[in-house]
Parts: structure tokens; C-alpha cells; sequence
């Protein structure tokens, strides 16, 4: 089972993971990502502590280009089955933000799997955070460190 | 040819999307990005660094010298900050 | 929080990722790995079919071992929580085995640390696997493959 | 000195665990396995392949060479299965 989902609710991690096991015998390692939103005290100048996030996205654009790279995991790792939650909208410090589940025989292949779509997620899913601070608000700026985590996993041919 | 934008380029261009007709010799994102840039203020501002601005021709990633001809959407938006 | 348990009852793989993040606002990255009892065809002659395992350990020293990898991921990574749980007794196909939960500001610290855990949990938590057949009862050989795993982490100095 | 055993090293000697005083000369894992072995058929089976039989001294990993003096609690064991 394969399923890809923007959605402005907040999800329920467990029941996600568990409806890629339940009932089967043929997966054994379940690996469950969860992003959250956290609160960070900028200084006063930097616009003080953060209120909430409200992440902007592609519609359309983000669910097909998340299913590319499920489907680039698929290629590359034995999965049974994976679960990508993007969520939008306005979201507070302590909610999640991003889920992802990958279900596999063996553990490897799901941490491999995980890591690579949340790599890819934060640098090529069309979704920008706003910041709301106490005293600013802005766009918070891509980091070079997720393009490095992304440019780690060598293309295939 | 709908153009389309987000985050920190829509609020600098002021709309979310629009229809333009491509006028002859613009061929490529980078020719449109700079044809844009040319249409006032708001796009100028928009289009100050066009190495820090993104696009997607028809919901896929595109580099700056990606043709555009036959497109039905081009998007422009900063990098991403999503995960 | 960082909690070590070895229980022969199941666990609720959802409610021990939950207590790492619940009512936090530091906690950016949520890993949860949960291994399970996968259904395996042996031929005949090798057995048959998987019909349970049972899982003998060493009391007091299961705990112990795990505790050690635990405080030594905390060196290396800078968690805000770990939870491992490991059962012992009976399992049927389908059945959660282990669980280890990470809890880290970022994602990068909350992968690696599940990813360490559940490497030497393979190689070194004092557990034994004996596989019950359809026409046979036998103890699992350790894997040349886990040593691996486990051997890729260097000590710390 | 208490002495355990667990998984097809437990089933072989065919007790969970025993007391046993150590003889003069047996200073390490290695020389206990050795001493162990010799104290009968089912010992000298699950002694048979000293490289495959793990040990621990007081709940802690240890090499064949580890020195026993003064522990309390070993334990012998095949290599681990768990996770």
C-alpha cells in the first residue's frame, strides 16, 4: 500500500503505521518519521520566540512530486509499503508536521527508505514555512544542510 | 500560458497567478524570468536574484534552460522549505 | 525520558512514541522502529513453515545491555528521548518484536540513533531466537550481515 | 562461582545454571570453557566449538581471555539472535 496525502488536519502517526502491518505476516520492520513543529526562541531582534508555522504549497505539484519519489524508493529498496503526510496550513509549536512510514522485510531497506524521502522531501516538495513570531513573520530560508542530506543518495541509472 | 507563484515571489509580484501571451524570442524559464523582471517594480523585485528563484514547467522541476514551449504552467517560488 | 523495558507482553508501538513528544514543544523528530515476527516458507525438508518463535534472554543483563547502547547513543547524538522495548516469550507471525523510539530536535540525530540501537540489539542484547517449524523446532543462527551493521558504527574515543 | 547457561548451549549441558568452585589454573573464559568441557559428555557438546560460544562476566561481554577472578556470575551463551 502506497498512498501519498496533503492535507490541512493533523494525522494520527499510529494508525498510519499500523494499517501498512496489521493483518499481514510478510513485513518486518516498520519504520514511522514524524516532523514536528518546534518552539525556538529567537532573539527579540530575530523576531523572538516562534508562534506558529504556516506552510504555503503546490497543490497538485506536491502530491505528484512526492509519489515520484515514492516511487523512486520503490525502485531502489524492496518496500511493501510507504505512507508520505505532508500537512499545510497553519500549524503550532508541538504539532506535527510530516509523516512517513515504510514497511520492509528487513530493517535496512525501511530506515534507508525513510531517510531518503524525508531528504527529498524537505528539498524538492513545493511547500514554504512562514514563520509567525512574536514580533515578525518571514519565510524561513532553505538550508544548504538539506541539500547536502539530498545529494547524498547518488542517482540510479 | 498560466504563470503561477509562491511564497515570497507571489507576495513580491502581488498576484498568485496569471495568463500572459509569450511574446517571440522568449524560449526558455530563464528568457521568461527575464522577460517578467521587465514588467514593472513588483516583478523586478520578485526576480532581483534569479539564481535563488525556482520554477516547475507543468508540476515538474526545471532548470533556468529548459524550453517552454508547449507548457500549460510554468510556476516560480523560492527554494523549498517543506519536511 | 529514557526508558529500557523487556516484557513478554506486546506494546503499543503508538503510545510509547507519543509519551516522547507529547506536551513538548523541543522535540522536532519522532523515529520509531518496530521489528515484527515475518511468516517465512522454509521448504520441507528445512522445516516448513514459521508457526512462532520464542524468544529466551538473559534477565537482568538484557536490560543492562541495552541501557549501555542507550547511554552511548546519547554521547554521540543529542537526544531529547529514547525508548527500547524488547519481548521475550512466545511470538506468532504478525507479532511486534522490538521497538526502539527517538526523539531529537533534528532528524538527522533521531535516524541515526534508531538505526545504532537497533544494530546492536541484533549483535549484542542477550536474546535468542528458536524458530518453531511446522516439522521442526530449531535456534536461528546469528547473521554475518548484523555483525556488519553493528561494525560500521566506530567507537567513540 | 555461579555459572549460566542459555539458548542450545543451556539444552546441551541440560541445567539453566550451577555453582562451581574453581579449580587453581583457571584464570580466564577461555581456561573455565576448557575446565567445563572435560566434565562430561553433554559439557564436551556444547564446548565442542569454543569459538561459537560467547561469554559474559558479570552481565558484561567478555573475550575468551578475560581474566575470572572475582566474578560473581558467568555466563556462556550462542552468539545473539535478538532484535
Amino acid at each position: 500500500m502506497f498512498t501519498v496525502r496533503i492535507q490541512s488536519a493533523p494525522f494520527d502517526a499510529a494508525c498510519e503505521a499500523a494499517a501498512l502491518s496489521d493483518g499481514r505476516q510478510d513485513v518486518g520492520a516498520l519504520v514511522t518519521f514524524t516532523g514536528l513543529c518546534r518552539a525556538d526562541d529567537a532573539a527579540p531582534e530575530a523576531g523572538g520566540r516562534l508562534v506558529a508555522l504556516t506552510l504555503e504549497h503546490y497543490p497538485g505539484m506536491a502530491e505528484e512530486e512526492i509519489a515520484r519519489h515514492v516511487e523512486e524508493a520503490r525502485r531502489r529498496w524492496p518496500l511493501m509499503g510507504a505512507t508520505v503526510i505532508h500537512r499545510h496550513g497553519r500549524i503550532v509549536p508541538g504539532e506535527p508536521i510530516v509523516l512517513v512510514v515504510t514497511a520492509s522485510a528487513h530493517r535496512g531497506a525501511a530506515f534507508a527508505a525513510a531517510e531518503f524521502l524525508m531528504d527529498w522531501l524537505k528539498t524538492s516538495a513545493p511547500f514554504w514555512k512562514q514563520e509567525e513570531r512574536e514580533a515578525a513573520t518571514g519565510w524561513v530560508d532553505a538550508k544548504a544542510a538539506d541539500d547536502d542530506a539530498a545529494g547524498r543518495w547518488d542517482p540510479l541509472p | 500560458m498560466k504563470i503561477r507563484y509562491f511564497a515570497w515571489v507571489r507576495e513580491r509580484v502581488g498576484v498568485e497567478a496569471e495568463e500572459i501571451e509569450l511574446p517571440a524570442g522568449v524560449a526558455t524559464l530563464a528568457d521568461l524570468a527575464a522577460f517578467l523582471a521587465r514588467r514593472g517594480e513588483n516583478y523586478a523585485h520578485a526576480f532581483e536574484n534569479p539564481r535563488v528563484v525556482r520554477a516547475a514547467i507543468d508540476r515538474v522541476h526545471a532548470r533556468p534552460e529548459a524550453p517552454i514551449a508547449g507548457a500549460r504552467e510554468i510556476a516560480f517560488f523560492p527554494p523549498m522549505t517543506g519536511g
